[in-house]
């Protein structure tokens, strides 16, 4: 029997799996950095790690605080400009990047741009970023979603994943083939898309999840894989590694918050 | 900051930061549903591409294309038609997606170090730095630290704003605080914990400035009343240890024409026997 | 040296380096009266740009227009209408000069040091190396020294080309001979002054590839022959004096989220204490 | 009563005089790199000094070898790329540049590519190089003809100078007011073209030369300067630094090359 763990190290662990040893990597903050730290550590040794910001090559020490934070990694082979990394990606030289996910549709599209009225949201996301331009290019995007949700109609797309399903993303001429979203994982399961139609489905569920815990959330009638499994448990090493890593992350947003207010509030002479 | 000043009709961005998640918000949320602000979203590809077609003269520059199934691409704002344009490649007859140049009024960059003319050096993730300053009709460097010149000739692949380009150049120690300058400190995450908190809150970011922008005279006004509130000790604290770049010799076998013994090193010659020979062959104008 | 072996049938150039001055030649000259070549000229810049586009991935790049007014633009060769073409600024309406990206087969590359992956580090004129490069379907790097990995760790910005770009990577010490690289060796007047000489005249040329390429089987026999033939002296005077570049610290504060005391630094508990709450908190799956 | 000096001194200095403190400068090899050494020593030392390969704001030491010669300085400000280079000129921030010529017509339009047919040419010359981007765009530009010839029709335009003359520069649409060739240099005077009709006319005599001598090879009625004076007596100073920085320049071509080749038959201990 191994440690016990907590959710966000499933996650993390989840996500790592999905980087291969050799590949190109396009990092984000948060979850995908510290998947990005394990992988690296534990399964793929030589995958080439990298921000868009120009930082090529690296090795994750802490979690970082922005797409151009140097200061948790000990040096990085190549630095770049924002322009040539996307450029890059362009080419078709990133293997797989992550990206958060506000509203995901049926067939992967995805919008962190607003809730509500784009002009006059009710509530406004942090937008592109880099999304559209990787799940563009990127041969495999990995979608997280950990406080979004699943919608029949987007308020903005942002992001396209395989836009009305079925073919209709290569067939647009906008995107290399073969490119788009493999993958999204939410604090419930993990999905994937159909070969053919293009529509997402749920391939693992998490510890202590049912299936009607997922379906209530999705407002079409979601499909599940016919060898749907549960997601595997963490070993030891990795359950180690993330403790260390990423402590912060490993406790949740809401419960590190909450950890680390009270610490500055003991450590501050006046606040 | 600008935007919760009230400072800011018309944005064009590519990410907007929302302090506090879901139950947080943002003075940019804020100004949109209040109306007070019109706003315009690219990704962070195009906007920075605007500023690099802006760097070398270009009136516009192409663009990925995937954007064009998107809302970044349907959804307009101010711009109007002139925010995405397409048009055939001459070569390939293929639709290419273009952005207009941006060429920003002012752009104030902080770097690690630069020289009293201006030559300012950046290391760490290179994003867009040097495009936005080079963009820019003019530019402001403050720095951590304005050192001799000849550290900036020694070491010209850090240099990313050549000092012609440089209309001031200002030393300020901290000048990034609460952010972060690679070799020289860390994020401070007691004071942008501060910031963000505020941020979430349209009375608590107007607070916050109060306090620590309108309430202090000048940087260093700043950082006193940082340190007489709370101490020297988190600033102690993220102070960078050293990890020093592998240096490139920059050096050649030489720096004169001659040699050791006086002779020019093509033609074996010392200065005299030169002047003489120019002499004897009638080469000398008196 | 390629047009002189009768590599070449069509040269896309920007510059044809003649030797000998007006009594001289070069292969080129040679090969154009013999009709055995055919010649496309573009500006420097202009061919740069070609790369530049390849490099991006784009199928064009705009070029500088005053171009237009001279035979570059209307004189053209195999490319014919391909050389140049004009597209309208979707932005301004103005004319747009244009030319196509260039993607070459193969770059081969010498640079200062690598490491053995590939990461190549180069630096001086920067000129259009790393356009080239990058812009080549297959990188072959030579380098005066593979380095360790940490070294061009400590040093990104002298990257050029990364690693995952690189098919090949060789050391060759005096690769470049008897042209030069910065802060290894200056350039070799003796041996670039043979090669000019005989560059100026077909047979001339043809009895130095002889010697300094057909007769050599690798670069240490080159080497070899030289040091055999003409001694060590001047290769041991062309050799760099150490003139480094002033380094940039890479360092941060600390490199783990664990303190001195092994707490958590924003959190400020230990590991076990931290396990604790998540247990206290129901937040541990068994 | 100076020093004497040689006729390539004079060129020199001539040329060098044409750069203004404060004023971004764009070097070619040879005469130019010298010229820039002296006036960054002697008149406009804030002059900031480049070459189209990326050095930006260097002080030459030695004669550079070619356009990317980072070995003939001690470091330099900015290492930029040939790119950024040429489009920094394009943007209007270089005040003077300097290009060789091999013909030049009435108007100061440039030959570099050929002598004879451009397919198939009597001789080829260098090509353009930088010539034709920067003669565009840079403020003002010098021309130095050491060997080549004044023509009517030049046999292939590589680098515009005032085009049909008059305003038609201008009216072309494709350059910046104000920009085009400024003054030509050559072994016998100095060269200027008339506000007006852009027509090149004689401005300085050098030393030894009769108007006679510069007409017999101008192929047109050459219009001479009304204050038309000569080249100035060069300074022990100016000599002084030229003799110490390029000795081999102050020989001419000819006279370097034979001591050269005497002195590597001596140091060699075969050939």
């Amino acid at each position: 029997m191994s440690k016990p763990y907590t959710l966000q190290k499933l996650l993390v662990i989840a996500v790592a799996k999905e980087i291969h040893d050799y590949e190109n990597v396009i990092l984000g903050v948060g979850l995908p950095t510290t998947a990005g730290a394990l992988a690296k550590a534990l399964y793929a040794p030589h995958a080439t790690l990298m921000m868009e910001s120009g930082i090529i090559d690296f090795k994750p020490l802490l979690p970082l605080n922005h797409i151009a934070d140097a200061h948790s990694c000990r040096g990085f082979s190549y630095a770049t400009d924002l322009f040539s990394a996307f450029t890059m990606t362009y080419r078709g030289f990133v293997d797989v990047c992550f990206l958060g996910v506000g509203q995901i549709d049926k067939y992967g599209n995805v919008n962190t741009m607003a809730i509500g009225d784009y002009y006059k949201p009710a509530m406004r996301l942090p937008g592109s970023g880099g999304a559209a331009d990787f799940i563009s290019y990127a041969k495999r995007t990995v979608l997280t979603m950990l406080g979004g949700n699943f919608v029949n109609k987007l308020d903005y797309m942002t992001s396209p994943g395989y836009l009305k399903g079925g073919d209709s993303r290569e067939k647009s001429g906008l995107f290399p083939k073969g490119t788009g979203p493999s993958m999204l994982l939410t604090t419930k399961g993990v999905f994937r898309f159909d070969e053919k139609s293009r529509e997402i489905y749920l391939a693992q569920i998490h510890p202590r999840v049912s299936i009607e815990d997922i379906k209530k959330e999705v407002p079409w009638n979601l499909k599940i894989a016919p060898d749907l499994s549960e997601t595997p448990r963490p070993t030891d090493e990795e359950i180690d590694f993330i403790r260390s890593f990423a402590p912060a992350q490993s406790a949740g947003r809401e419960l590190a918050l909450e950890l680390t207010v009270a610490n500055m509030m003991r450590k501050a002479k006046v606040i | 900051m600008l935007v919760g000043a009230g400072c800011v009709e018309k944005l064009v961005t590519t990410y907007v930061l929302r302090a506090g998640g879901k139950k947080g918000g943002s003075a940019v949320e804020r100004a949109l549903t209040a109306a007070t602000l019109q706003i315009e979203d690219y990704t962070n590809f195009d906007y920075n591409a605007r500023m690099v077609a802006g760097m070398h003269g270009f009136s516009f520059m192409q663009v990925l294309e995937g954007v064009m199934a998107t809302d970044l691409f349907h959804k307009r704002s101010f711009m109007g038609e002139d925010k995405f344009r397409v048009i055939k490649c001459p070569y390939t007859e293929k639709n290419i997606l273009t952005v207009p140049a941006a060429n920003p009024d002012v752009c104030i960059v902080h770097v690690q170090r630069a020289d009293k003319d201006g030559n300012a050096q950046y290391w760490g993730a290179m994003g867009s730095v040097a495009a936005a300053a080079l963009a820019s009709k003019r530019i402001i460097v403050s720095c951590e630290e304005i050192v001799e010149h000849d550290i900036i000739q020694s070491s010209p692949h850090l240099t990313i704003i050549p000092a012609y380009r440089v209309d001031a150049v200002v030393e300020i120690p901290w000048g990034a605080h609460p952010t972060e300058v690679l070799g020289y400190y860390n994020i401070d995450p007691f004071m942008y914990g501060l910031f963000m908190m505020s941020d979430a809150a349209a009375d608590g970011l107007k607070s916050w400035m109060d306090e620590w922008v309108y309430g202090c005279v000048n940087r260093a006004a700043y950082l006193d009343r940082y340190i007489g509130g709370f101490g020297s000790e988190i600033l102690d604290g993220i102070k960078a240890k050293a990890f020093y770049s592998a240096p490139a010799n920059h050096g050649s076998a030489f720096t004169t024409r001659w040699d050791r013994e006086g002779r020019e090193r093509f033609m074996g010659l010392t200065m005299e026997e030169l002047e003489k020979t120019f002499q004897e062959r009638g080469k000398l104008y008196e």
